[in-house]
């Protein structure tokens, strides 16, 4: 049996029986089939890493099965160690959405269980594929449980947020669906790792105006879910509108199927469109950041803040993977877990709160350490691994982060430096409204401590927070093998070279050896 | 050594307290408080006994903290949770954990009666005590920027949560905000200043860095040095970052002594008295930091003369304080610099605690002219301060004396400018404190609250700090003890400089004793003749209103008008939508095509017709 | 050869019909009429076959011409079906007023 | 048995589909008298097995396949593929029409009868290799079709609908009349190999390019009509409207494909040598079916008129495909075909689901909640809205994907650009039906709604299997339709 | 003479479609196209499609036109109302670069040595058009039964008396 395969069809299986329980015993039985099938993927991809071997870079577990005789389309998945860990981000992240809509989803429970479950199956089918058709099926195979997810359970303008959500990816996806098409007429395979082979053997070279054609449509794709400054707009309305366990799937995970693409894909193929369009890039995540930052300052709304705060947080992501060092990279990977983690996290607790006071409105709160000290607490933690303290988990992927924009181009480590301090105004401005003060009556009356549920809920995660603060080790090990890989192919694959004139990034291109 | 142990007694502690606490009884939380603070405490002292000399320093390698890249590859970075010991740590090891553990025996009577509104005060207070101690011992320990940072940091995040203590009072947590943010910008220059130090030396070990600067660029250096400082003012409260710590007092006092006077804010200047190695490569960056000293310390000090609150005055005196250890590591008086820092800790955690049992004494009053006339009801409280005072004033042979000497000295030597004001300074600071013990203790009682004594486990640690403030300057040379940690500074010995200074330390006292006890009058009558300077220090020369004009103001303002609303819901959502509605009205118009006769319908078959066979007949094919 | 017909002639005289028939459908309002109009541009069309087959020498524009006329009566056998069904309903014959489903 | 030299029995096999539809639909007529008092389903069930046998037929004369009756048929894979498609399309057609005819209370036989024929009309036109079977299929097709978009003769909708289809259908058919006239006076023939051969040749007789591509032009105005390819796509809307909801779904998809089937063998095949000349004005055609097609559907109202709309962008998609002039193109047009009849059809099935006697319910309001009532019902149509969205793993994805690339491969690189972009903004009028079904409180209409009949619960669950899957195990159909896309030429 | 004969009969056929066109009552519409299928009869002679000739006028002129006429007495249709917009304005500049058009290309197109004269082609007569019946046009020949029939349960359907 395939340990990939198992990991990767598990939570189909899981949504296919989902789907199968009975109308009449809906809601616990569908609650506790996914609390128990989540855990029991969970396990599963545990297995995954104990069989990892973290000491090579190379792709493992490679399982190839050919699907589509022409065009010749393979079944093609196996793991690295940037999608190892976003795997297990992903099976982590799932039994504590269970968990977390415990009580708060009642109506059409099945569904809502089962498409959490096919939305666990598409993200994990996105950080496996290698082959890039199938990478495509997956990406927006994860497009249509969340779209449903926000649109059924979602708040006050779900409908909005989720046609919003969809077609601001449909619109990217489907030029990336183009650049895909275009190298496989030109390659005649979709398989990965045949074309970098073919561009590391230079039997296969993308044309400098090509290779810049190329790269900005799978960009664009990718940077519309990242999503990138200035194109984020749905994120702040689909985290808003979408239930707690959407948003914590969503912030979670769903964003790093973007810069992992960038990171697994653009990188390696276009290396000089890449190198080329880099400043510009990181601008624009520097730009993110700041802006981001200064938009969660002022907004009254504390899902829309965290939200802008992945705007910001992502920026470091895309600002890391575009310094094009091996720091930038790591760091890069590294605040895409921890973002998963603690913006998870974050999501989690305004989910809880919401579920209490039924409100996300800042000025609903206030007072609430007072009554909910431990609710506090874990917030306060989730606050500060957010903000970077050291010895959380978020700091350690910004120090490689800011580190290796440093070592590019200094000047952009100290424009984004200034999204750190930012962070700290917005996170605890909102701290201080939301849970100091005094304790007014709704809240007094509303808002009780942890459950033990909601604790096994946040525990997993602020142990995470801290784990991956101080022992980054165990994670970064197997993540560095596959940055340097990557870092290695985007100096290899460069047989020409992208040269954007510095004025206008769109216009023509120069070829020079 | 097992140097881990040393922060990990008060994260124990912190750890039982902060998790079980709310079930223990008061007695079982100071138990665990106190007791991993002691433990702490005395493995400093088995360590440094056991150690011997420490000429060179001791290193433990724990584990791997941050690693990216192969070892000699490029940009290899490798962090390591390193813990060193060497002189200068030991002092800051003794001065943490022993005022430390003094301020928490103090806290026990001074949160005695803690309950109040927030849950379980009493024991959270403690916990974040230890937490501090956690942290600011990983501060002193550390054996590399990055974990320096850590416990940088972590301090920073303590006082955030100790001055926000009484988190249902909003000014309170404001403060507390306002301290964690202005020393995140401090941060700021530090994280700019390690990715500097990465960049060029390839590691942010002190021994690794250290090794290599001597050999740097001064240009490097000097960058490094000024983005450092950066950091450093923030942390210590210089100028233009020192507007938190006045704020801070909002915490219960046993914080602002220990956090706000005797340590926390003095990791910056530990921290440059740490990278010696680099300044003494970037004079210019020490003429900074010498200029800011000394300016943070004049203006502090000039804004203390006219505040009332008893806790302020002391706040703004730190401020000033810290600008002396300023003044004292830019001038390249490193060990001077430090001298003061351990002096000023037992003086102005005394003063600080001092304040605190006034408080106590008078439930929760602060403001001075509410005070007055409280030396016999409050004896001890009065004449331990009294022995703080004359420290701080300068007064020969107590302990502030020697370490000021120390620093304005070296400032002669490298700028008599800094020194004349810096004596100035020292006469101000001389004013404002003997104006405050005026206030407070002389004339007669002027509040309404009975004043009572302050219990032992209050006074027996005022005693203490009482004895260390009189005789610590004499006891503990630290400038001998440094000697061979920082570089041969010059022997000057220059008599008349030390009386100079000490003349103005006691002039200050005489023209507060004749403002505020001889002709009580005169000081009023003073504000209002010079209503206008008067004015503009006691509202602390309005920086905290300019910087909300100029700062703050204008991000939150510009952030929600132009950001927020402009950009993202006006330009990217408005083109966003803009695109939906325009695909809209294009299918409105399409739409309108759909007249429903069927008439229309054949002349539109009838004209694609015709368009066809003229574009194929006629043109051969539209133009690709 | 004064009284050979240039085949050019058919050919205008068939497209002058066939725009006849064309202008019949766009310009009359009555649907009989306009059903007519479209007979007539199958008469046109029927004379270009004729006219073809003459030019080939062959039959397989007559074949064709037989065809269409076939067709055209099963078309005008429906059709007039239809404009009945469609007057029973409506109780008029004005092409304009069959319009009720539109945009 | 008068034996013609351009006749041998093999040729009557190859013609097999088309005379057991013919032979079936006369059957069912003759039957009307007997079978009418006892059950009205007996026509339906009867039209089925002679749709299931009419399909064997296909096969079987696939696997015997070649010219026939000298040359005026052509029994290869490509016309197999359709002649499979449509009558597959047709027993799609019939199962929702069970229920329906009895709610509307209408004859039975004389609709399935007509339905046969019109099956049959279409199974010609994909095999015809000559115009005048292709013009005489076309016939056949379109007038059975005219009948069934009036079928309800009382509903005046119903009337409108087959007078402007009738009309407006008459008129375009005499533009391709007029265009296959001239390819007859300037090639002398309408066998379309002829035609490319004459074309092709190079002797004092080779026509004109320029009056091939007037007929063509011609010949397309009649073709695009019926495949509703802008702009000449004008009628689609109200017929699709107005005719009863089974036809519209027969309508939307059967004649489509047959008539793509021969715009297909006429535009590859014999005009082909002038592809240069009408590739860019099919590129242009394209381009604005999808454009038309997916705005214009942004604002209706009406869920009828909105697939109609959908189903003129989905022509133009098929239509890049034609653009793109190559053997992938044809295969690309065939397997999108194929799945978009699956899909098309479905849709049109699950809108019966709804719309209730006299076909009161056709908003697209009227779904609202159906997510809830019907759940069965709804998933269904999630998946053909999802494929007609053109999500992976349904066969509308593979169809798009196998399109644009066959589009890419020939440098049609705006092309692919401005579609894809298309069918992104396609996505948001059928996320619209989701949003109606999934994310709203169950309206009047779903609250009257019966339950879901176990014909038209086959007809939703039978092109739901095929749409995912020509998703996710396209490779069959496709490597059959790659095959196939060989035309004789 | 043949030309004679042609001008006489197309301007006969150009006038009463014409007058289909122009005339308001469809019943003189429908005299007027009977006039025009009669002079094609007579062209399509000169033409040599005896066959053609006669159908047209059996089948079109005949049969099919007296369907028409009898339609029109039977729904009573009188003259038609001018309400409604009128197509001139989009119709008539379209009609006219159509006739254009076509008229520049069969003139360009079909040069003037091609001449029609009266037997020249005398293969038209119904003995050659049966042999090509029912040898290569079999097919299509046997198939237009099936259109018949469909036309006829058309009508049917369609003209069924009311649902009970």
């Amino acid at each position: 049996m395939n340990l990939l395969l198992t990991v990767l069809f598990l939570p189909l299986a899981a949504f296919i029986l989902a789907l199968a329980i009975p109308r009449s015993t809906e809601e616990r039985a569908s609650r506790l089939w996914a609390l128990v099938s989540s855990l029991g993927i969970f396990v599963a991809s545990l297995g995954l890493l104990a069989y990892f071997n973290p000491a090579l870079s190379s792709e493992q577990f490679v399982t190839d099965v050919p699907w589509i005789g022409t065009p010749n389309i393979h079944f093609a998945i196996s793991v690295n160690g940037v999608s190892l860990w976003l795997i297990l981000l992903s099976t982590f992240l799932t039994p504590i959405c269970v968990l977390v809509s415990w009580n708060a989803i009642k109506d059409r429970a099945k569904e809502f269980y089962a498409f959490l479950l096919l939305l666990e199956f598409g993200l994990i089918g996105v950080f496996l594929a290698q082959d890039l058709f199938l990478f495509y099926v997956f990406w927006e195979v994860c497009l249509v449980p969340m779209y449903f997810l926000i649109g059924i359970w979602g708040h006050g303008r779900r409908i909005y947020a989720a046609v919003k959500f969809f077609l601001f990816t449909m619109a990217g996806s489907v030029l990336m669906l183009a650049a895909i098409i275009f190298i496989y007429n030109k390659t005649a395979t979709f398989s990965y790792p045949a074309i970098l082979s073919m561009l590391a053997s230079g039997r296969l070279v993308f044309p400098p105006q090509e290779q810049l054609i190329l790269f900005l449509a799978f960009f664009v794709a990718f940077a519309i879910k990242v999503p990138l400054f200035p194109l984020h707009t749905w994120l702040p309305d689909a985290h808003v509108e979408a239930p707690t366990a959407g948003s914590i799937m969503l912030a979670g995970v769903m964003l790093k199927m973007g810069t992992y693409g960038l990171f697994h894909f653009c990188l390696p193929l276009f290396p000089s469109a890449a190198r080329a369009c880099a400043p510009w890039i990181c601008i624009l995540a520097i730009i993110g950041i700041i802006y981001g930052s200064l938009v969660a300052l002022v907004q009254p709304n504390m899902k829309k803040l965290v939200a802008y705060t992945s705007v910001a947080h992502l920026g470091f992501v895309v600002l890391g993977i575009f310094t094009f060092t091996q720091p930038g990279l790591d760091g890069a990977v590294y605040q895409m877990l921890n973002h998963g983690v603690s913006t998870g996290a974050l999501f989690l607790i305004v989910g809880i709160l919401y579920e209490r006071r039924h409100s996300l409105e800042i000025s609903d709160y206030g007072g609430v350490a007072t009554v909910a000290p431990w609710l506090s607490t874990a917030f306060l933690i989730t606050t500060l691994a957010s903000i970077g303290l050291p010895t959380l988990n978020n700091f350690v992927g910004e120090f490689l982060v800011l580190q290796g924009a440093a070592i590019a181009n200094f000047s952009w480590a100290v424009w984004a430096s200034l999204g750190v301090i930012l962070s700290a105004c917005y996170m605890l401005w909102m701290y201080q409204r939301v849970f100091y003060g005094e304790t007014a009556h709704e809240v007094r009356a509303h808002v009780p401590d942890l459950s033990p549920r909601e604790w096994a809920a946040i525990l997993p995660l602020i142990v995470m927070m801290v784990w991956m603060g101080i022992y980054s080790q165990s994670f970064l090990a197997p993540v560095g093998k596959t940055t340097a890989l990557v870092l290695d192919q985007t100096t290899k694959n460069v047989p020409t070279r992208v040269q954007l004139p510095v004025h206008n990034p769109s216009a023509e291109v120069a070829h020079v050896r | 050594m097992q140097l881990w142990l040393i922060p990990t007694f008060p994260l124990a502690g912190f750890l039982i307290n902060g998790i079980f606490g709310r079930r223990f009884s008061k007695s079982l939380v100071n138990t665990v408080a106190i007791g991993s603070v002691l433990l702490s405490f005395l493995w400093v002292l088995k360590t440094v006994l056991a150690l011997g000399d420490l000429n060179t320093a001791h290193l433990e390698h724990y584990f791997t903290w941050i690693q990216s890249g192969v070892p000699g590859g490029n940009h290899y970075i490798n962090i390591g949770c390193d813990f060193a010991i060497d002189r200068l740590t030991v002092v800051m090891l003794f001065v943490v954990t022993g005022i430390g553990s003094l301020i928490h025996i103090y806290s026990i009577g001074y949160m005695a009666h803690e309950h109040g509104p927030n849950f379980g005060g009493y024991y959270r207070f403690f916990a974040y005590l230890n937490l501090f101690m956690f942290f600011m011992l990983v501060l002193v320990l550390g054996a590399s920027y990055l974990l320096l940072f850590v416990g940088w940091e972590g301090v920073g995040l303590c006082s955030y949560l100790l001055i926000g203590f009484y988190f249902d009072k909003k000014f309170a947590t404001t403060a507390g905000n306002k301290a964690f943010i202005v020393n995140r910008i401090g941060d700021f220059g530090f994280s700019l200043a390690m990715f500097y130090i990465f960049i060029n030396f390839g590691s942010l070990d002190f021994d690794k860095v250290f090794h290599q600067a001597a050999s740097a660029p001064e240009w490097v250096l000097t960058t490094i040095g000024l983005l450092l400082m950066v950091g450093a003012c923030g942390k210590s409260a210089q100028i233009p970052l020192y507007i938190w710590l006045p704020d801070a007092m909002a915490g219960p006092t046993p914080v602002s002594a220990l956090i706000h006077a005797a340590t926390m804010v003095t990791a910056g200047v530990y921290m440059t008295a740490r990278s010696w190695v680099i300044y003494t490569h970037a004079p210019g960056a020490m003429d900074v930091i010498a200029i800011v000293g000394i300016a943070t310390a004049f203006m502090a000090a000039t804004i203390g003369l006219a505040q009332t609150d008893i806790k302020k005055v002391f706040a703004y005196s730190t401020v000033s304080q810290l600008g002396y250890m300023f003044v004292g590591v830019g001038s390249g008086a490193f060990s001077a610099g430090v001298y003061h820092l351990m002096t000023h800790a037992f003086f102005k955690a005394l003063l600080f605690l001092g304040a605190g049992s006034v408080i106590h004494a008078l439930s929760g009053e602060q403001d001075m002219r509410n005070m007055g006339g409280l030396r016999k009801k409050i004896p001890i409280t009065f004449w331990t301060m009294c022995c703080a005072w004359v420290a701080i004033s300068g007064i020969p042979p107590f302990s502030g004396f020697f370490s000021k000497d120390a620093i304005l000295l070296a400032a002669y030597q490298h700028s008599p400018a800094i020194y004349w004001i810096g004596v100035l300074t020292a006469g101000l600071t001389a004013f404002y404190v003997s104006r405050a013990m005026f206030m407070t203790f002389f004339g007669a009682y002027r509040g309404k609250a009975h004043p009572h004594e302050s219990p032992a486990v209050m006074w027996v640690p005022l005693a203490i700090l009482a004895a260390l403030s009189l005789f610590g300057g004499m006891l503990f040379k630290i400038p001998e003890f440094l000697k061979a940690s920082f570089p041969a500074e010059a022997e000057v010995e220059n008599p008349m400089l030390m009386y100079i200074s000490v003349a103005a330390g006691l002039s200050g006292i005489a023209i507060a004793y004749i403002m505020y006890l001889a002709k009580t009058g005169m000081a009023d009558s003073l504000a209002r003749t010079f209503s206008a300077p008067y004015r503009l220090i006691y509202n602390k020369y309005f920086v905290d209103e300019i910087y909300d004009a100029t700062v703050v103001n204008p991000i939150l303002g510009g952030s929600r008008i132009v950001l927020w609303k402009g950009i993202d819901s006006g330009v990217i959502d408005g083109l966003a939508n803009g695109i939906a509605s325009r695909c809209r009205d294009v299918g409105g118009i399409l739409r309108l095509l759909q007249s429903g006769s069927i008439r229309s319908y054949a002349s539109w078959i009838l004209f694609g017709g015709v368009v066809l066979i003229v574009a194929m007949g006629l043109f051969g094919g539209l133009p690709r | 050869m004064m009284t050979a017909v240039p085949i050019s002639w058919f050919l205008t005289l068939s497209a002058i019909l066939f725009a006849l028939g064309v202008a019949g459908f766009l310009f009359r309002r009555n649907i009989i009429t306009v059903f007519m109009s479209i007979e007539l541009m199958l008469n046109a069309v029927n004379l270009s076959f004729v006219t073809f087959s003459y030019q080939h020498k062959e039959v397989a524009g007559h074949l064709f011409t037989f065809f269409v006329m076939v067709v055209a009566a099963a078309e005008a056998a429906v059709g007039l079906a239809i404009i009945l069904t469609v007057f029973k309903n409506r109780s008029t014959l004005n092409i304009d007023d069959v319009n009720s489903m539109k945009n | 048995m008068f034996v013609s030299p351009a006749f041998n029995p093999q040729d009557a096999l190859r013609f097999l589909p088309e005379i057991i539809l013919t032979v079936m639909g006369t059957a069912l007529m003759v039957l009307d008298p007997v079978l009418h008092k006892r059950s009205s389903y007996a026509f339906g069930h009867l039209s089925i097995l002679s749709l299931l046998a009419a399909l064997a037929a296909s096969v079987y004369a696939y696997s015997i396949g070649g010219p026939a009756f000298g040359g005026m048929l052509v029994v290869d894979g490509f016309a197999t593929f359709f002649r499979v498609v449509v009558i597959g399309v047709g027993i799609l057609t019939v199962l929702p029409s069970y229920r329906f005819l009895s709610q509307q209370h209408a004859e039975t036989s004389e609709f399935h009868a007509l339905l046969l024929f019109s099956v049959a009309g279409q199974c010609l036109m994909a095999a015809s290799n000559d115009l005048i079977m292709v013009f005489i299929g076309l016939e056949i097709s379109s007038i059975a079709s005219y009948i069934l978009a009036g079928y309800l003769r009382d509903d005046k909708r119903c009337n409108e609908s087959a007078l402007k289809y009738f009309l407006l259908g008459s008129f375009a058919t005499g533009f391709f009349l007029y265009g296959v006239a001239i390819i007859y006076g300037v090639t002398g023939s309408v066998n379309l190999t002829l035609v490319r051969a004459s074309i092709l040749s190079h002797t004092p007789q080779t026509p004109d390019p320029t009056f091939i591509a007037v007929a063509a032009a011609l010949m397309f105005v009649g073709l695009a009509f019926k495949v509703s390819a802008a702009p000449f796509q004008i009628w689609a809307p109200d017929v699709y409207q107005g005719a009863p909801t089974p036809v519209s779904a027969f309508l939307s998809a059967g004649p489509k494909a047959a008539a793509f089937a021969i715009f297909l063998r006429i535009f590859v095949v014999a005009f082909e040598p002038i592809g240069s000349r009408w590739e860019p004005l099919v590129w242009a055609c394209a381009l604005a079916s999808m454009c038309i097609g997916n705005f214009a559907a942004l604002l209706q109202t009406n869920i009828k008129r909105m697939l109609a709309y959908s189903s003129i962008a989905h022509a133009g998609y098929v239509l890049v495909a034609l653009t793109a002039r190559s053997e992938t193109g044809t295969a690309a047009a065939m397997f999108y075909l194929a799945s978009y009849a699956c899909m098309n059809v479905g849709a049109f099935c699950a809108v019966s689901v709804l719309t209730g006697k006299g076909e009161r319910f056709q908003s697209i309001e009227d779904f609202k909640g159906l997510g809830r009532k019907q759940p069965f019902a709804a998933a269904l149509f999630t998946i053909f809205l999802l494929s007609l969205i053109g999500v992976p793993l349904t066969g509308g994805f593979f169809g798009k994907f196998y399109i644009f690339k066959a589009a890419l491969d020939s440098h049609l690189v705006w092309l692919t650009i401005l579609g894809l972009l298309n069918s992104a903004v396609a996505a948001y009028y059928y996320l619209r039906i989701l949003v109606m079904m999934y994310m709203h409180e169950p309206g009047e209409a779903v609250e009257a709604s019966e339950p879901l009949a176990p014909s038209l619960g086959l007809a939703l669950l039978l092109p739901a299997l095929g749409t995912l899957i020509l998703g996710i195990f396209p490779t069959w159909v496709l490597e059959f339709a790659t095959k196939s896309a060989t035309l004789v030429k | 003479m043949d030309v004679i004969l042609f001008l006489i009969f197309a301007l006969i056929a150009v006038v009463c479609a014409i007058n289909v066109v122009v005339q308001t009552h469809p019943i003189s519409s429908a005299l007027s196209l009977v006039g025009v299928m009669g002079s094609l009869a007579i062209l399509y002679l000169l033409l040599g499609a005896e066959f053609i000739a006669a159908a047209q006028v059996i089948v079109y002129a005949g049969a099919i036109m007296v369907l028409f006429v009898f339609v029109i007495m039977l729904l009573n249709a009188g003259a038609e109302t001018k309400k409604g917009r009128s197509y001139l304005i989009p119709g008539a500049p379209l009609l006219v670069v159509f006739l254009g058009l076509t008229a520049y290309y069969v003139q360009r197109l079909f040069p003037a040595n091609t001449m029609v004269t009266f037997g020249g082609f005398t293969k038209g007569g119904p003995r050659e058009i049966g042999e090509a019946l029912f040898t290569t046009y079999l097919l299509p020949f046997e198939v237009t039964s099936v259109l018949i029939l469909v036309a006829i349960v058309g009508a049917i359907v369609l003209a069924r008396k009311e649902i009970e």
